[in-house]
C-alpha cells in the first residue's frame, strides 16, 4: 500500500510518471469504473465483481496475447464529475487498455470527452436512451429499439392493451424512451387521452398518490398497462405499494425496463407474479452456456443466492468481444481494436451469437419475461431473431435521418442521410 | 482608501501563502507544457486538471469560511451558489458548441433538440457572450444570496434554523434543476463542451490556463477575504459571531453585515463553480446535493475554521485524500475517510491550522513570559488575532444546551 | 372463446343441478385431457383449458388452480402432468386428479407448463364459474368477483342459479353485481340493462365506473342516459372521497416522516447533537429486521407473521447499543461544540454505511411483509393498505410511548434535568454521563424501531438512511427544536401539504414547494412551529 | 412630567410572555441629565423594561418616546442605539475574542454601515478617545489583552467603557456592581456619578449600599409596574415597598 501511495503521490502531485509505467510490460490492464459507494453502488458493485470474474477466467485460459490481464478497480462513488476524473486516472496514470464501466447516462456523458481525448476504449453495459454513437465507446446494453418497442408490441398484441401509463424517473433515459414510445403508440392509433405520462424524482419513496392515479386511469373501461422506466431504488417501494394496493398483473400489467433479477432480490415477489420486464437476458435462460456462467458466478462470489442479470451479460459479451478483437488485431492499441472489433461475433448467454455492428451497438435477442414467485423471470415471448441496436431512433424528429458507421471511409457517428453529411441534422 | 484596504491584507503569513500559491501557478503549468514528458519534473495533464479542481474547491471552502468562520453563519447550502456559477459557465460553454453537437443544431443544445424544444428559452439568451456569462457567474448566486439573506437575516433566523433552511434551499434547487422541464438538461446536466473563448477545452494549454486562472482567482479572493477580516468590518463580523445581540446594541445593523459577507461569499462560490466546470467537463444537479455542502463545511473544519489558510488547506487535503483513497482502497475508502473525520474532530478540534498555530502560540507565549520575567511585571498573555488563544479558554465540557430555552447552535 | 363460454354456462347449470353426479364420475377419464396441457404454446393451452372446463367436472379445479399459480409441471420423459411443490433442489409431485403424492423429481426431469397473464385471466374466470356453488362462502365470493371481472354474458344463467341457492347476503350482493356486469355485455333488453346500471350505480366504485363509462360509450338511447347519470353520480362521490384519500396519504407520509424524525428529535432536539448518523440508526433497525426474518425463514417459518414484533425490541437494542457506543466513544468529548458533532457523526455515518455494505453486500435485501401487513381494504371509495395503516398506528404509539418515558419515568426526569442544568443535576447526584449515554441510546433506539417500520415500505439497502436524514432535519426544525409535539405536528403538516400539492404539481414540484414553504415559514417563525417565547429564548 | 420635555417617556407599557405579564401598565419618565436608580425584586420587570426601551422586545401596548418626540416602538436595536441609547447588560457581554482596544474601537461613535467599516482607518482623534477611555476604565495596561482573559470586574468596566465610547444621551446600566468586590463597587459608583455629569443614566441595581452611594431618585418596580418613586429614604419608608422588597 505504501508503494501505491508513493506512486500516486508522485504521479498525481509531484509530477512524475516514471514509476507508473514500470509494471505495464508484464500485464494488460483493464479498468473497472463502477461506483462502489453512493447511490449507484447498489447496482454497480455487482458489475465490478462480474468484471473481476471475467478477467480471472480469462487469465485461467492463459490471458491475452501471452500476457496476464490485470484489473484496475477505482471507485467513482456515484459522483458524476468524479467518473471523468477517475477515467482520466485509469487511462493516464494506470495506463489501462480498455475500461469497462459506467451505469447512469450522466456518468457515461461525463466520461465521453475523456475517452475521446485520450483515445481509449469504454464498454458500456447498460440499456440506455440511444441518440449517441461515439468512436471510443461500445454500447453493449440495449438501445430503445432492443427493449421498449418489442415490449409494447407484446402488450398490444398478446394482452390487448389499449390504454397506457408511461411512468418514469425524470431523467434522460425515461424521457427519451417515453418520447419514442409515445410517437410509436400514436403511430399505432392510440389516442392522446389514452396515454398518461408521469415523472418522479430519483429515489422516490412515497408512491401512494401515483399508484392510486394509475388505478383511476385504469378504470376507464379499456385494458390498461403501465410501462415503467422507473429507475433502480425507487422500484422497490413502487412495487411494494403496487402489491399492497392489489393491482394484479392480470388487471393492470406493469412492464419495466429497469427491473431485473437484482432489483427483485430486494422484494417479496409473490404479489407481483405476472408483471413483466423486457431485457435481452434473463437468469432463467435455459442454455448450457448460461448454466456455466451462473455456476462460475456463484463460485466466484461464494453465494448461491446471488442472481445474474442483463448488464452482467452485457459485460460478458463486451469483454469477450474485446478479447477477440485484441487477438484479431494482435495488439491492444485502441485504433487497431476499434478497427478490428466491428463484425466480431461472440456467444451470448441466451444461446445465440451477438455481433458488434458498425455503429458500435450490438445485436441482441429481445425477451419479455413475467415475474415469478421465486424472484426470477419466465420468458413469455422472444424475438424470432436478433435485433440490431439502433443508435438513432426512427421515431424522433431530430434523429430519424441520422445513421452511424465507424468503418472507413464514413467513420461518422451522426451521418445525416438527408443532407449526405457527417455532423448531425443541421438546420 | 482602497490601497490601504488591500494593503491591510498583506503580512508575513499571507505572504508565505501567496508565494506558495504563486509558485504553483507558475510551476505547474510550466511543468506540464515546457518540461518534456520523459523528464521526472513533467506534470501530467491529469495532475494539472486534478489540482485545478482542488483549487476551485479551495476557493469554495474560502467562501464558506468567510461566512462561517468569521461571521458564524453555518451554511449547509453553499454548494448551491457553486453550482449556479457552474451552470452559468456551463451555459456559455454549451452555446459555444454551436453546430458541433451531435444533432448539429446551431442554436439549440443537444438535449433540447432531443426533447423537441423548438426554440431557446429566454433565460438562455446572452450566454453566447462570455462577458455576459461571466457577469451571470457572480450575479446569479449573488442575487439569490441577497434575496435569501435579505429575508432570513431580517427575520433574524439564526443558528441551526438558518443552517437547515440553507439546506432546504439547495435541496429545492437540486430538485428544480433535476427537472427536464426546467431547460437545464435535467439529470445529465450540461456536458460535451468544446471550447472556451476560442481555446479547445481539451488542449493542454487550456487546461494549464484554467489551472492558472483558478490559482489567480484563489489568490485574489484570498486577499479580499484577508482584507475584509482584518478591517474594522472584520472585527464587527467576529463580534456578530461571538455576541450578535450585543453588536446590535452597539448600533450595528447586524443583518446588513451578514448580508454583505453572505452575498460576497456566494459570489466567490459562484466564481469557484465557474472555474470548476470547464476543468471537470460537466455540470449537473448532483452538485446541488446537500451532502456536497456538508462536505465543504468539513473541509473547512479539518483545515481550521476561522483561518483563511486553513480553509484552503483543508479543501486540498481532504480532496487529495479522497482521490487517493478511491483509487488505492476502492472497496473500503469510506472507512478511511469517515475515520479521518472522527479522528480530526477528536484530536484536532481547532483543525490543522488552528492546532498548529496553537502550538506556535504556546511556544511564543513561553518566550514572551520569559521576556516578561526579565523586565516587566505584567502577566503574559495570548497575542491578539489568534484563534488559538480562544481555544485555551474553552472549558472541557460546558453544559449541553437546554431544551426549549436554548436551541442547539451549530454556529455557536 | 365462444365455445368456452357456452360450455361454461352448461357446466355451471349442470353443476348447479347435478353436481354430485359429475363428481363421482371416473376421474381417470380426464387424465388424457390434463396431460394435453404439457403440449403447445399459449394459444393451445388456452384451448386445452377450455376443453377441460368443458368436461364440467369439478375435479379439474385443482389442476387449473395449480396451473394459474405456476405449479403445474410435466415430466420430460413421458409428458405426464403433476402438481408440484418445490422441496430443496427437487420437486414433490402430486397427482393432479387424485391429489395423492406421486414421488419426487429432479429439477431437470420436469418442466413447467408455461402460463402468462392472459392464461391466468382465463383460468381465473373459469375457476370462478366452477366454484360459484362451492360450500365455503369465501370461495363463492371470490368466484363471484372473478365472474364480475370476466363480464361474460354467458355466465348470467349460472349466476341466476347460484343466486337462487345463495344464503349469504354479502355473497349475494357480489353475485348480483357480477350479474349486472355480465348483463351490460349481453344482448338482453333495455329494462334489464337499466336495472343492471342501477345495481352498478349503487356499487359506486371504480370498477363499476369503468363498466359504466364503457356502456356510456357503446350504448344508445335510454340506456346511455341511465349510464351517463350513474357515471356522473359515481364520479361526484369519488371526487368527494379524493379529499379524504389525500388526507389519508398525507397522514401516512406524515407518519413516515414522524418515525424518521422522532429519534432525531431526541438526539438533536433534546441533546443538541447534530446527528448526521441518525439515518444510519434507522438503517441498522431495518437490517436487524432483515436478519430476524432470515433466521425465522430458516429456523421457524411459522413465526414469520410475528417477525416484526420480534424484530422491534432487537432493533431498539441494536441501534440503541450502537448509539451508546457512539456517545461514549465520540460524542461525549464534544458536548458544547455542537458543530463538531456534525463533523464526527458525518464521519460515523460514512463508516456505518460502508460497514453495512461490507457485511450485507451493496444490494437491496428482501424484508417481507407479514400477512397482517399485506394487502388493502376498501373504506368507501378509499383504498387503505394495511402496511400504511399499521405504520400510522405504530408511529403514534411510538410517539406516545416516548412522551410517557420522558414525562413519567425517573429516567425521563433525569434526562430533562441533565439537559436543562447539567451542573445542578450532577450536584444532586445524577450520574450525568450515563444519562447522556442512555438518552442518546434512546434516540438511536427509536430510530432503530423506525427502521423496522420503514423496512416494510422502502428499500433495505446501505443508502436507506441517506434518504431520510434531510427530511428528518426539516421536520424537527420546522416543528421547533426541542419540542416533541412540534415534531409530531410538523411531520403531519408537511406530509399533508405534500400530498395535497402532489396531484396538482407533480411529485417533484410538490416537494420543491414544500421546501420553499419551509423556508418562508421559518422567516415568519424563526424558531419553528412550537417556539418558546420570552426571555429564556435568548439566554 | 410632560412628554415633550422628557428624555425618556414610558406610558402604560405592557408586555406579556405566554400569558405571564412581565410589564403591566408601566409608566416612567426620565428627564434630560437625570440619573435614576431602579430597584425591585426578581421578576419585577426591570430587564424587560430595558428590553422594551432598547427595542429588543416590542410592547403589547403603551407608548415609549425618546427625546420627547421619537417613538421607539417599532424601531430595532441598532436604530435605537444610533439614536443615543446605550445599554450595559446584567451579565457582562464583551467581545471575548477581541482585544480590549478592539472592543472600544468597535463601540466608538462612528458610521455604522458595512462599507464605512470596511474602508475605515482609525483616525488620530479616535485613537486619542480610546486612550482616554482606557485611562478612565483603568485598562490601559491591558489594551492588547483578549477580553476573554479579563476578570469579571474588568469586564464590567470594559463594558461601561464601551458604553461611553458610544457617547449616548442615555445610558441603561443593568447591575453594574454585580460580582464586584467592595472596593470595585465603590469605584464603580464614583465612575457612574462622573458619567452622570454629562449623560442621563438609568441604573438597575439590587445592591442597596450601591444605590445609596449614588444618592439619586429611586423607582421601585413590582410585578411590572411602578410601586413607588422618590429618594431611597422615602421609598424605604413606604410600607408596600418594605413588604414586597425590603421586608425580609
Amino acid at each position: 500500500m505504501k508503494k501505491t501511495f508513493t506512486k500516486f503521490a508522485l504521479a498525481g502531485l509531484m509530477a512524475s510518471t516514471m514509476i507508473g509505467g514500470a509494471a505495464a510490460e508484464e500485464t494488460i490492464k483493464v479498468g473497472v469504473l463502477h461506483s462502489l459507494s453512493g447511490t449507484m453502488a447498489i447496482s454497480e458493485t455487482t458489475l465490478k465483481d462480474a468484471m473481476l470474474m471475467l478477467i480471472e477466467e480469462q487469465n485461467k485460459k492463459g490471458g491475452l496475447l501471452g500476457k496476464k490481464l490485470e484489473a484496475v478497480v477505482v471507485d467513482p462513488a456515484s459522483d458524476w464529475p468524479l467518473f471523468a476524473e477517475k477515467a482520466r486516472e485509469l487511462i493516464e496514470v494506470n495506463e489501462v487498455d480498455a475500461v469497462f464501466g459506467a451505469w447512469t447516462s450522466v456518468s457515461r456523458k461525463s466520461v465521453l470527452p475523456v475517452f475521446e481525448e485520450l483515445n481509449s476504449l469504454l464498454f458500456y453495459p447498460v440499456q440506455y436512451e440511444g441518440e449517441e454513437s461515439q468512436r471510443n465507446v461500445f454500447y453493449t446494453g440495449a438501445a430503445p429499439n432492443q427493449q421498449a418497442i418489442p415490449a409494447v408490441d407484446y402488450l398490444m398484441n398478446e394482452e390487448g392493451v389499449e390504454r397506457w401509463v408511461l411512468a418514469g424517473t425524470d431523467y434522460v433515459y425515461p424521457r427519451t424512451t417515453n418520447k419514442i414510445l409515445e410517437a410509436y403508440l400514436k403511430s399505432k392509433g392510440v389516442a392522446e387521452e389514452d396515454i398518461m405520462i408521469n415523472y418522479t424524482p430519483f429515489g422516490h419513496s412515497d408512491w401512494q398518490t401515483i399508484v392510486s392515479d394509475i388505478k383511476a386511469f385504469g378504470s376507464a373501461g379499456k385494458k390498461t398497462a403501465v410501462v415503467s422506466t422507473i429507475n433502480g431504488d425507487a422500484n422497490v417501494p413502487f412495487y411494494k405499494e403496487l402489491g399492497n394496493a392489489g393491482i394484479k398483473a392480470e388487471d393492470i400489467p406493469v412492464v419495466a425496463f429497469s427491473v431485473g433479477e437484482e432489483e427483485l432480490a430486494g422484494l417479496d415477489t409473490a404479489p407481483l407474479v405476472g408483471h413483466l420486464a423486457a431485457w435481452n437476458y434473463f437468469q432463467s435462460a435455459d442454455t448450457d452456456i448460461n448454466a456455466e456462467f451462473i455456476e462460475a458466478w456463484h463460485a466466484f462470489i461464494g453465494d448461491e443466492e446471488r442472481v445474474t442479470n442483463d448488464p452482467m451479460e452485457a459485460h460478458f459479451i463486451g469483454f469477450n468481444m474485446w478479447v477477440k478483437a485484441v487477438e484479431k488485431a494482435g495488439t491492444t492499441d485502441a485504433d487497431a481494436v476499434i478497427d478490428a472489433i466491428v463484425g466480431v461475433s461472440v456467444p451470448n448467454l441466451t444461446g445465440g451469437y451477438s455481433a458488434m455492428m458498425p455503429n458500435h451497438h450490438i445485436t441482441k435477442p429481445v425477451l419479455i419475461g413475467e415475474i415469478q414467485e421465486d424472484g426470477q423471470f419466465e420468458t413469455v415471448w422472444e424475438t424470432s431473431g436478433l435485433v440490431v441496436g439502433d443508435a438513432w431512433s426512427d421515431y424522433l424528429d431530430g434523429s430519424k435521418d441520422l445513421i452511424s458507421d465507424w468503418r472507413a471511409p464514413m467513420s461518422c457517428g451522426n451521418f445525416n442521410t438527408a443532407t449526405g453529411k457527417c455532423g448531425g441534422s443541421g438546420s | 482608501m482602497m490601497s490601504s484596504f488591500l494593503f491591510r491584507a498583506m503580512d508575513a503569513r499571507a505572504g508565505i501563502f501567496i508565494a506558495i500559491l504563486g509558485a504553483a501557478i507558475v510551476l505547474v503549468p510550466a511543468g506540464n507544457l515546457f518540461v518534456p514528458e520523459s523528464s521526472p519534473f513533467h506534470v501530467p495533464t491529469y495532475a494539472v486538471t486534478l489540482m485545478g479542481k482542488y483549487l476551485t474547491y479551495a476557493l469554495l471552502a474560502l467562501a464558506v469560511d468567510l461566512v462561517w468562520g468569521y461571521c458564524g453563519i453555518l451554511s449547509l447550502g453553499h454548494a448551491a451558489f457553486f453550482a449556479l456559477g457552474g451552470y452559468a459557465m456551463g451555459m456559455y460553454l454549451m452555446r459555444q458548441i454551436g453546430t458541433r453537437g451531435v444533432y448539429g443544431d446551431p442554436i439549440l443544445p443537444d438535449f433540447m433538440v432531443f426533447l423537441n424544444w423548438q426554440e431557446l428559452p429566454w433565460y438562455w439568451y446572452g450566454f453566447d457572450m462570455f462577458w455576459f456569462a461571466a457577469l451571470m457567474v457572480v450575479l446569479v448566486p449573488g442575487i439569490l444570496a441577497f434575496v435569501f439573506g435579505w429575508f432570513a437575516f431580517r427575520s433574524r433566523v439564526t443558528g441551526v434554523y438558518l443552517s437547515i433552511i440553507t439546506q432546504a434551499l439547495t435541496y429545492a434547487l437540486l430538485l428544480a434543476f433535476f427537472r427536464n422541464d426546467m431547460g437545464f438538461g435535467g439529470n445529465n446536466g450540461l456536458t460535451d463542451f468544446k471550447d472556451l473563448l476560442g481555446f479547445d477545452i481539451q488542449a493542454d494549454t487550456t487546461r494549464a490556463g484554467l489551472f492558472a486562472a483558478s490559482g489567480i482567482a484563489l489568490v485574489v479572493c484570498f486577499l479580499i477575504c484577508r482584507a475584509i477580516t482584518r478591517s474594522k468590518l472584520g472585527k464587527v463580523l467576529v463580534a456578530v459571531r461571538d455576541a450578535e445581540s450585543r453588536t446590535r446594541f452597539l448600533g450595528y445593523r447586524v443583518e446588513h453585515y451578514k448580508l454583505f459577507v453572505w452575498t460576497l461569499s456566494a459570489m466567490m462560490a459562484g466564481i469557484a463553480g465557474a472555474l470548476y466546470v470547464p476543468q471537470v467537463g460537466i455540470i449537473n444537479p448532483g452538485e446541488f446535493a446537500p451532502a456536497n455542502s456538508i462536505e465543504v463545511v468539513i473541509w473547512v473544519a479539518v483545515g481550521g475554521r476561522g483561518t483563511l489558510v486553513g480553509a484552503v488547506l483543508g479543501a486540498v487535503l481532504v480532496n487529495f485524500a479522497k482521490t487517493w483513497f478511491t483509487a488505492a482502497l476502492p472497496e473500503i475508502w469510506l472507512f478511511a475517510l469517515g475515520g479521518l473525520f472522527v479522528v480530526v474532530t477528536l484530536f484536532l478540534p481547532k483543525g490543522i491550522v488552528g492546532t498548529v498555530s496553537q502550538g506556535w502560540t504556546a511556544l511564543r507565549q513561553r518566550k514572551i513570559s520569559a521576556d516578561y520575567e526579565a523586565g516587566s511585571d505584567d502577566p503574559p498573555s495570548a497575542p491578539p488575532h489568534s484563534p488559538a488563544a480562544r481555544a485555551n479558554i474553552t472549558p472541557p465540557k460546558p453544559p449541553a444546551p437546554v431544551p426549549g430555552n436554548a436551541e442547539p447552535q451549530p454556529a455557536e | 372463446m365462444s365455445f368456452l363460454k357456452t360450455f361454461l354456462v352448461f357446466l355451471c347449470v349442470a353443476v348447479g343441478l347435478a353436481g354430485p353426479a359429475f363428481a363421482q364420475s371416473d376421474p381417470e377419464a380426464l387424465r388424457p385431457l390434463i396431460n394435453e396441457l404439457a403440449k403447445g404454446k399459449y394459444a393451445e393451452t388456452e384451448k386445452q383449458i377450455g376443453a377441460l372446463v368443458a368436461t364440467g367436472n369439478p375435479a379439474v379445479a385443482p389442476a387449473l388452480e395449480a396451473l394459474g399459480e405456476g405449479k403445474l409441471f410435466f415430466r420430460k420423459s413421458d409428458g405426464t402432468v403433476f402438481i408440484t411443490e418445490k422441496a430443496g433442489k427437487s420437486y414433490l409431485l402430486t397427482d393432479p386428479l387424485t391429489l395423492e403424492a406421486a414421488g419426487e423429481a429432479g429439477k431437470r426431469e420436469v418442466k413447467k407448463v408455461k402460463v402468462n397473464n392472459k392464461l391466468r385471466r382465463v383460468i381465473r374466470s373459469a375457476l370462478g364459474s366452477l366454484t360459484l356453488m362451492a360450500p365455503d362462502p369465501a370461495v363463492r365470493k371470490s368466484a363471484a368477483e372473478a365472474v364480475f371481472k370476466a363480464q361474460d354474458p354467458a355466465s348470467i344463467e349460472a349466476l341466476d342459479v347460484a343466486l337462487q341457492a345463495e344464503t349469504d347476503d354479502g355473497v349475494r350482493t357480489v353475485m348480483e353485481q357480477a350479474r349486472a356486469a355480465a348483463v351490460l355485455n349481453s344482448d338482453l333488453d333495455e329494462a334489464e340493462k337499466i336495472k343492471a346500471v342501477d345495481t352498478l350505480s349503487d356499487m359506486g366504485n371504480r370498477d363499476a365506473l369503468s363498466l359504466l363509462i364503457n356502456l356510456e360509450n357503446t350504448s344508445e338511447g335510454v340506456v346511455k342516459e341511465a349510464a351517463s347519470l350513474a357515471v356522473a353520480k359515481i364520479e361526484k362521490s369519488i371526487a368527494a372521497w379524493n379529499a379524504a384519500q389525500n388526507i389519508w396519504y398525507g397522514l401516512s407520509l406524515g407518519s413516515v416522516l414522524l418515525l424518521a424524525a422522532i429519534g432525531l428529535a431526541i438526539t438533536f432536539g433534546v441533546m443538541g447533537v447534530i446527528n448526521m448518523a441518525h439515518g444510519e440508526m434507522v438503517m441498522i433497525g431495518a437490517y436487524t429486521t432483515f436478519v430476524v426474518q432470515e433466521l425465522i425463514r430458516t429456523t421457524a417459518p411459522g413465526l414469520f407473521d410475528y417477525s416484526l414484533l420480534i424484530a422491534l425490541p432487537l432493533a431498539f437494542l441494536m441501534s440503541g447499543l450502537v448509539g451508546v457506543a457512539i456517545e461514549r466513544g465520540v460524542i461525549r468529548w464534544l458536548y458544547g461544540r455542537p458543530l463538531e458533532t456534525l463533523l464526527a457523526t458525518w464521519g460515523i455515518s460514512l463508516i456505518l454505511q460502508q460497514a453495512v455494505r461490507s457485511i450485507f453486500g451493496p444490494t437491496n435485501r428482501e424484508v417481507g411483509n407479514p400477512d397482517w401487513m399485506s394487502g388493502a381494504f376498501e373504506l368507501g371509495q378509499m383504498t387503505i393498505t394495511y402496511n400504511r395503516m399499521w405504520i400510522i398506528v405504530f408511529a403514534l404509539l411510538v410517539f406516545a410511548g416516548l412522551m410517557l418515558v420522558l414525562k413519567k419515568t425517573p429516567f425521563g426526569l433525569y434526562t430533562r434535568a441533565v439537559t436543562q442544568n447539567r451542573r445542578m443535576a450532577a450536584s444532586m447526584g445524577i450520574r450525568t454521563p450515563w444519562i447522556d449515554a442512555l438518552t442518546f441510546g434512546l434516540g438511536s433506539g427509536i430510530a432503530g424501531i423506525a427502521g423496522v417500520a420503514l423496512s416494510q415500505i422502502d428499500n433495505v439497502s446501505p443508502n436507506l438512511g441517506q434518504g431520510y436524514i434531510i427530511d428528518s432535519f426539516m421536520v424537527v426544525v420546522f416543528g421547533g427544536v426541542g419540542n416533541l409535539w412540534g415534531t409530531l405536528v410538523g411531520a403531519m403538516t408537511l406530509g399533508i401539504v405534500n400530498k395535497f400539492l402532489e396531484p396538482y404539481a407533480g411529485a417533484v414540484l410538490g416537494k420543491i414547494f414544500v421546501l420553499v414553504f419551509i423556508i418562508l415559514f421559518i422567516q415568519k417563525r424563526p424558531r419553528g412551529l412550537f417556539a418558546l417565547k420570552g426571555r429564556a429564548v435568548e439566554a | 412630567m410632560a412628554r415633550a420635555t422628557s428624555l425618556l417617556y414610558l406610558d402604560g407599557v405592557s408586555v406579556s410572555f405566554d400569558g405571564f405579564k412581565a410589564l403591566n401598565e408601566l409608566s416612567l419618565t426620565i428627564a434630560p441629565g437625570e440619573m435614576r436608580a431602579i430597584i425591585g425584586p426578581n421578576g419585577a420587570g426591570k430587564t424587560t423594561m430595558m428590553d422594551v426601551i432598547t427595542g429588543k422586545t416590542q410592547p403589547d401596548s403603551g407608548e415609549v418616546f425618546f427625546n420627547g418626540a421619537v417613538d421607539l416602538t417599532g424601531e430595532d436595536e441598532a436604530s435605537i442605539a444610533e439614536l443615543g441609547i446605550g445599554r450595559k447588560f446584567q451579565k457582562p457581554t464583551v467581545f471575548e475574542s477581541h482585544t480590549v482596544w478592539d472592543n472600544l474601537e468597535l463601540a466608538l461613535k462612528a458610521p455604522r454601515g458595512p462599507f464605512a467599516t470596511l474602508f475605515h482607518s482609525i483616525t488620530e482623534s479616535e485613537r486619542q478617545r480610546i486612550e482616554e477611555l482606557l485611562e478612565l476604565i483603568r485598562l490601559g495596561a491591558k489594551r492588547d489583552e483578549l477580553a476573554a482573559n479579563l476578570s469579571h470586574g474588568q469586564k464590567q468596566w470594559l463594558e461601561i467603557g464601551m458604553l461611553l465610547a458610544q457617547d449616548p444621551k442615555l445610558l441603561l446600566v443593568d447591575e453594574p456592581a454585580a460580582g464586584m468586590t467592595d472596593a470595585e463597587t465603590a469605584e464603580t459608583a464614583e465612575l457612574l456619578k462622573d458619567i452622570a455629569k454629562d449623560h442621563s443614566v438609568v441604573v438597575v441595581e439590587h445592591d442597596m449600599v450601591f444605590v445609596r452611594s449614588l444618592g439619586v431618585k429611586v423607582t421601585v418596580l413590582h410585578e411590572g409596574s411602578v410601586l413607588a418613586e422618590g429618594s431611597l429614604d422615602h421609598v424605604s419608608a413606604d410600607e408596600r415597598v418594605v413588604e414586597v422588597y425590603l421586608g425580609r
